[in-house]
């Protein structure tokens, strides 16, 4: 375990964050308050905090529709997040993209992605930024098991790996691309092709944080010692359904629920910890209050803030004079 | 007759038609939903629901559900179509055709000429597209311009549920590969359909209102509001004709010339971004075909050339609305009005 | 061997047909008497007529830019692809597809297609309508070693597996798309991609035509009987540039020379027949000399026959009425 | 000063900013060539020969070839460019942008506004276009009124070297993704340019020919059509004005609306198929904002609506060509002359 103190409570923050932020986005969507199509990344938050917390700002990230999480692990601002949701002027996107293009990237985070399969190609080209530029940097595209299945990311396994770039791709495999189960969709195997184009590829379970973590960790080190790509398929579970309004009916009844009762990721990091005597739980429940509070104000504050205008409809089409 | 929404018009048109032809088959992401997962089948027939029920009815080898894959599917869709088959194939919106339009445009557009005409080719896209719905950048363009531009396409643009039910059938009626495009904000527009199939020929297009002092051409959800302001305009002294097109390619340049010739004052108005759109196109037409018979300039009511914005209160001002239309015709009707 | 001696002559036949059909366009392409880019199929011959020995008019083919061979391996008649292939009216696409558009759907052929990877979408197709029309037919690709690595390929993988398609998919790897060397862009391998698919895949050398005989008659009776897709690695060598007008200055000195000499399909074919004492070398020579008066039928009457004329530029865009 | 070709200019463009700026890398399949082939390194420099001799000069560091995989290889430069580096990416012939145009559409075009600004996206992306190769369908199209039609593209379209080299500095130099359309047929046209580097501004339209009887405003290899037609009509007593709008993204609509008004005799030509393509952006410009300047209708001079035919006898008729251009000319000039 490589895992300092400090390193395991930022862990578990940013954790706490992404699931406090996704309850309260989903309420406010039920109560009208949101509009859009809205995805939301609770119980998947070991996964995007597994591989972020070994990043830096010399790193990038590519997400997909259900981009909150992994903007959270990047460092973005959860308040300007929030406002961009609610769609105002002084959200992280000036209120022009939404939850589903949600983005900022002075963190190294390029972007939620509306279209399945968008992220592989462009995290192939931040990492030749950073090869070229020799900052030392890796890029990682998050994908879900839909989004394997995409052209674009078996394009990327490819051409990452011919030009030996410092990238992994991490499948998030919740099961599901909409409705549709992965076990039927996906032929084959993530691992299997991952190895299938050369590259090491490993699978993980997204419930235990210190797996993600250390599997993160040996793909990192890889990609930023020369050592080219790599594939992570991470198994997990989302909770709400693939957008808000979904009643997820094509799931077993009790499938999420008996998931969030044996294997849910911050109650099993909860229980890691404090039985290894790592943390007490009054440490941890000291970030539960404070996260819950943060993300409350940040709804407040959001739905009293101004939305652009006019004025603001035409610009940031073009930088160079148009 | 009964009413009927938009999508239950379209729902119809497919029931029907693979009822008719069993070589009509259906495919697409979620079109029927819950495949390989443990709970409800047929979940969402499709993710605003409406294929919901084909597949209880025929089965899952006749609606079929396809991993994320539109080069993949679609191009499945055009080779099914080049052996036999009539398939329909959905892309889920227009903005993904970036991952897939070879195969439409390339492939299924040209196989009848690029074969000398020894192809045909009888596969249906139906595809979402339109602002409104506040689905940002990725999820809400219009782009049947871009369709309209290849030679070998069909594009069809149904304006309410009996247009969209009659262009429907002739769309897999039709022996060409036709582009179907549904407004998502109109899934819920009622309006008066018939209950047994019908076909609406493609290039003849509707003229929904009669006036003398300007015509209005307009496009897909463009055309409601184009009556909605024309009917309002009649109450002022201003009368307004209204032409609906159906289908963009071919297009109905007679009924568009004749109309714009009426009243010497036009007014085109597409949802799409403003370059190279429906409205150069007919503005274009006009000038050239029946210029003599102008007496303003053409006026173009179209989206601002920039991204569709999240933020409801930008996506308000994006949308081409009848405001803005309003003021289009009474720019070119003049002081008279 | 179950090839029947009526069957070893039709193999010789057709690739001797393609050799010489080849042959000429190269010279008439040379004498500056074709237009156009027209890339040449020379030397690998035994994958084409390998596989489509075992194909009749239920079953279909989706070709690539390299499409001579395919076409008359699948029976297209040489004389209009000749005529086709000079820009005649007569020709198999009434002159408006050319080279690399030559197609016969009425033959199965569905097209050689100027998009790399244009093709394995368009043959889930054919085998969905064989699935759907209970017609017992089966669909192959040929995929060049380049056009492996397009994303609509390993859509089609994807597809035909969780399909279940009769489909197959023959990678023709020359060693080069275009001057790139399939050993630096194809990641991986091609027999674990497919693996990776959860399709059955193997390799085999293109030079010998029995061995692709026999891997073909594998997967495609797997593929007729139920069995799902396939993906068979067909190793072999162009014998002309990309393209006509290439000098190919990006292969060894000797590559192509020594390959003739050792590993020619046509000369290893007549080695194997003659010394097995199953056809003879009269058989044999009979038919090089046929072939060769053949295609110089078809050169000669492709160069007598008339252009199309203005009243063709727009017939043939659409089927319904326009 | 001296006479270069097309494809010189652009070699030189590429090679003089590559040694300007670091950032500025290239990538493209076979753009060098003979990638882990055992014969000639370099070996074509692009198919058509336009990169040769930057790959020995910038090594394979900067000089980046690819497998076949647009999507993947053209997402990586929205994504380097996103990320710090200035990549030109090649598109072989624009007519593949169906298998990738979604990294160019929805993620570069929208990056900017998508992240409310916080996005620069400098990535060129250029491409061979057009007619008269005997290339066929799938490798003749012009195909820039689609690119031209997303907002947050800009689209040049150089019609001579010295063009050819100032806008393609300008490309590489200008911080938003621009597409450069570089016509096949015209690689071995000569030119005087200048040695030294220049950068041509977006959006200035060149006036090639002055005139007072009509107005032609022509696109990209078009342009050089126009000029025959205006120097031979210019004979006959007929004086045009000949515009080279240079970029169609942004527009120089003032220099188009001035030049139209000028003579009030308008001739539109582009290349493309003629459904929602330039000459309709143009005319419908004109017909909405200088309408009260024309004398006659605007007549667009455009490719037929179908796919590009091989056969050299029907690819030639299918070009809009100078006999074309010079009948609509007559046409808008009238019985007069
Ligand atoms: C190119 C493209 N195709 C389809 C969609 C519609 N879509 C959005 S999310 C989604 C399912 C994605 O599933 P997965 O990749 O498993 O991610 P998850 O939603 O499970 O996180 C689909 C089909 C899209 N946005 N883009
Ligand atoms: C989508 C697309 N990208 C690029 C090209 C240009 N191109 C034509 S053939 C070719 C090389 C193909 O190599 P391979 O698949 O190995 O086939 P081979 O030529 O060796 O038979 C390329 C890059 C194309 N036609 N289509
Ligand atoms: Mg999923
Ligand atoms: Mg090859």
């Amino acid at each position: 375990m490589q895992l300092s103190r400090d390193d395991l409570l930022q862990a578990y923050r940013r954790m706490r964050l992404i699931r406090e932020f996704e309850d309260a986005v989903h309420d406010e969507f039920s109560a009208g308050n949101i509009p859009g199509f809205v995805h939301l990344y609770a119980g998947e938050e070991a996964s995007a905090v597994g591989f972020c917390m070994h990043l830096d700002e010399r790193d990038a990230i590519a997400s997909t529709h259900r981009g909150h999480g992994h903007c959270i692990a990047k460092g973005c601002d959860e308040r300007a997040m929030m406002f961009e949701i609610f769609g105002k002027k002084d959200g992280l996107c000036g209120g022009k993209g939404g939850s589903m293009h949600i983005a900022d990237l002075s963190k190294g985070m390029m972007g939620a992605n509306g279209i399945v399969g968008g992220g592989p190609p462009l995290i192939c080209g931040a990492a030749l930024s950073a090869k070229t530029l020799k900052t030392g940097g890796v890029a990682i595209a998050f994908v879900g098991d839909g989004g394997s299945n995409q052209g674009t990311t078996f394009e990327s396994y490819n051409l990452a790996k011919v030009w030996n770039l410092p990238a992994i791709f991490v499948i998030e495999d919740n099961g599901y691309a909409e409705t549709t189960s992965s076990s039927w969709s996906v032929a084959g195997s993530q691992v299997d092709r991952g190895k299938g184009f050369g590259m090491p590829a490993v699978q993980v379970d997204g419930s235990d944080f210190f797996a993600v973590w250390e599997v993160a960790r040996e793909a990192i080190e890889r990609a930023r010692g020369g050592g080219g790509p790599s594939l992570v398929h991470v198994k997990c579970m989302r909770y709400y359904g693939h957008f808000e309004g979904d009643a997820a009916t094509y799931k077993a009844p009790d499938e999420v629920a008996r998931y969030k009762a044996t294997k849910d990721p911050l109650m099993l990091f909860r229980q890691r910890v404090t039985e290894a005597g790592l943390l007490d739980g009054q440490a941890l429940d000291a970030i539960d209050r404070e996260a819950k509070a943060r993300i409350e104000q940040c709804v407040a504050e959001a739905k009293a803030a101004p939305l652009p205008t006019e004025k603001d409809l035409l610009t940031d089409v073009y930088t160079s004079p148009y | 007759m009964s009413k009927k929404t938009y999508r239950q018009a379209i729902n119809e048109a497919l029931r029907q038609e693979m009822e008719r032809d069993e070589r009509v088959i259906i495919m697409g992401e979620d079109i029927a939903g819950g495949l390989g997962s443990p709970g409800e089948q047929d979940a969402w027939g499709g993710p605003l629901g409406v294929t919901k029920g084909l597949m209880p009815k025929f089965g899952r080898d006749r609606v079929l559900d396809t991993p994320i894959t539109e080069s993949g599917f679609i191009g499945a869709a055009v080779g099914a179509a080049a052996t036999g088959l009539r398939p329909v194939a959905e892309l889920m919106f227009v903005d993904f055709f970036g991952v897939c339009f070879d195969q439409i445009f390339n492939q299924a557009a040209k196989f009848k000429y690029m074969f000398g005409g020894k192809a045909v080719t009888p596969v249906v896209i139906r595809t979402m597209y339109g602002a409104g719905f506040r689905a940002a950048s990725q999820h809400s363009q219009c782009l049947y311009p871009v369709f309209t531009h290849i030679p070998g396409l069909k594009v069809a643009l149904p304006s309410n549920p009996y247009e969209a039910k009659g262009l429907l059938i002739q769309s897999i009626r039709d022996d060409d590969p036709v582009i179907f495009f549904e407004h998502k904000a109109m899934y819920d527009l009622e309006g008066e359909v018939p209950d047994e199939p019908y076909a609406i020929p493609f290039g003849e297009a509707n003229v929904t209102r009669e006036g003398d002092d300007a015509t209005i051409i307009a496009f897909g959800r463009m055309v409601n509001f184009a009556n909605d302001v024309a009917d309002k305009l009649s109450k002022q002294g201003i009368s307004c004709t209204v032409v609906d097109p159906r289908t963009t390619s071919p297009l109905d340049t007679e009924t568009i010339l004749e109309t714009a010739a009426e009243t010497g004052r036009v007014v085109v108005v597409d949802e799409a971004h403003p370059r190279c759109n429906m409205a150069t196109d007919v503005a274009a037409l006009i000038a050239q075909d029946a210029f003599d018979k102008l007496k303003a300039p053409i006026k173009m009511v179209t989206a601002p050339h920039c991204p569709v914005p999240f933020s409801p209160a930008l996506e308000d001002l994006y949308i081409p609305g009848p405001d803005k239309i309003e003021a289009a015709v009474r720019a070119v009707v003049g002081k008279a009005h």
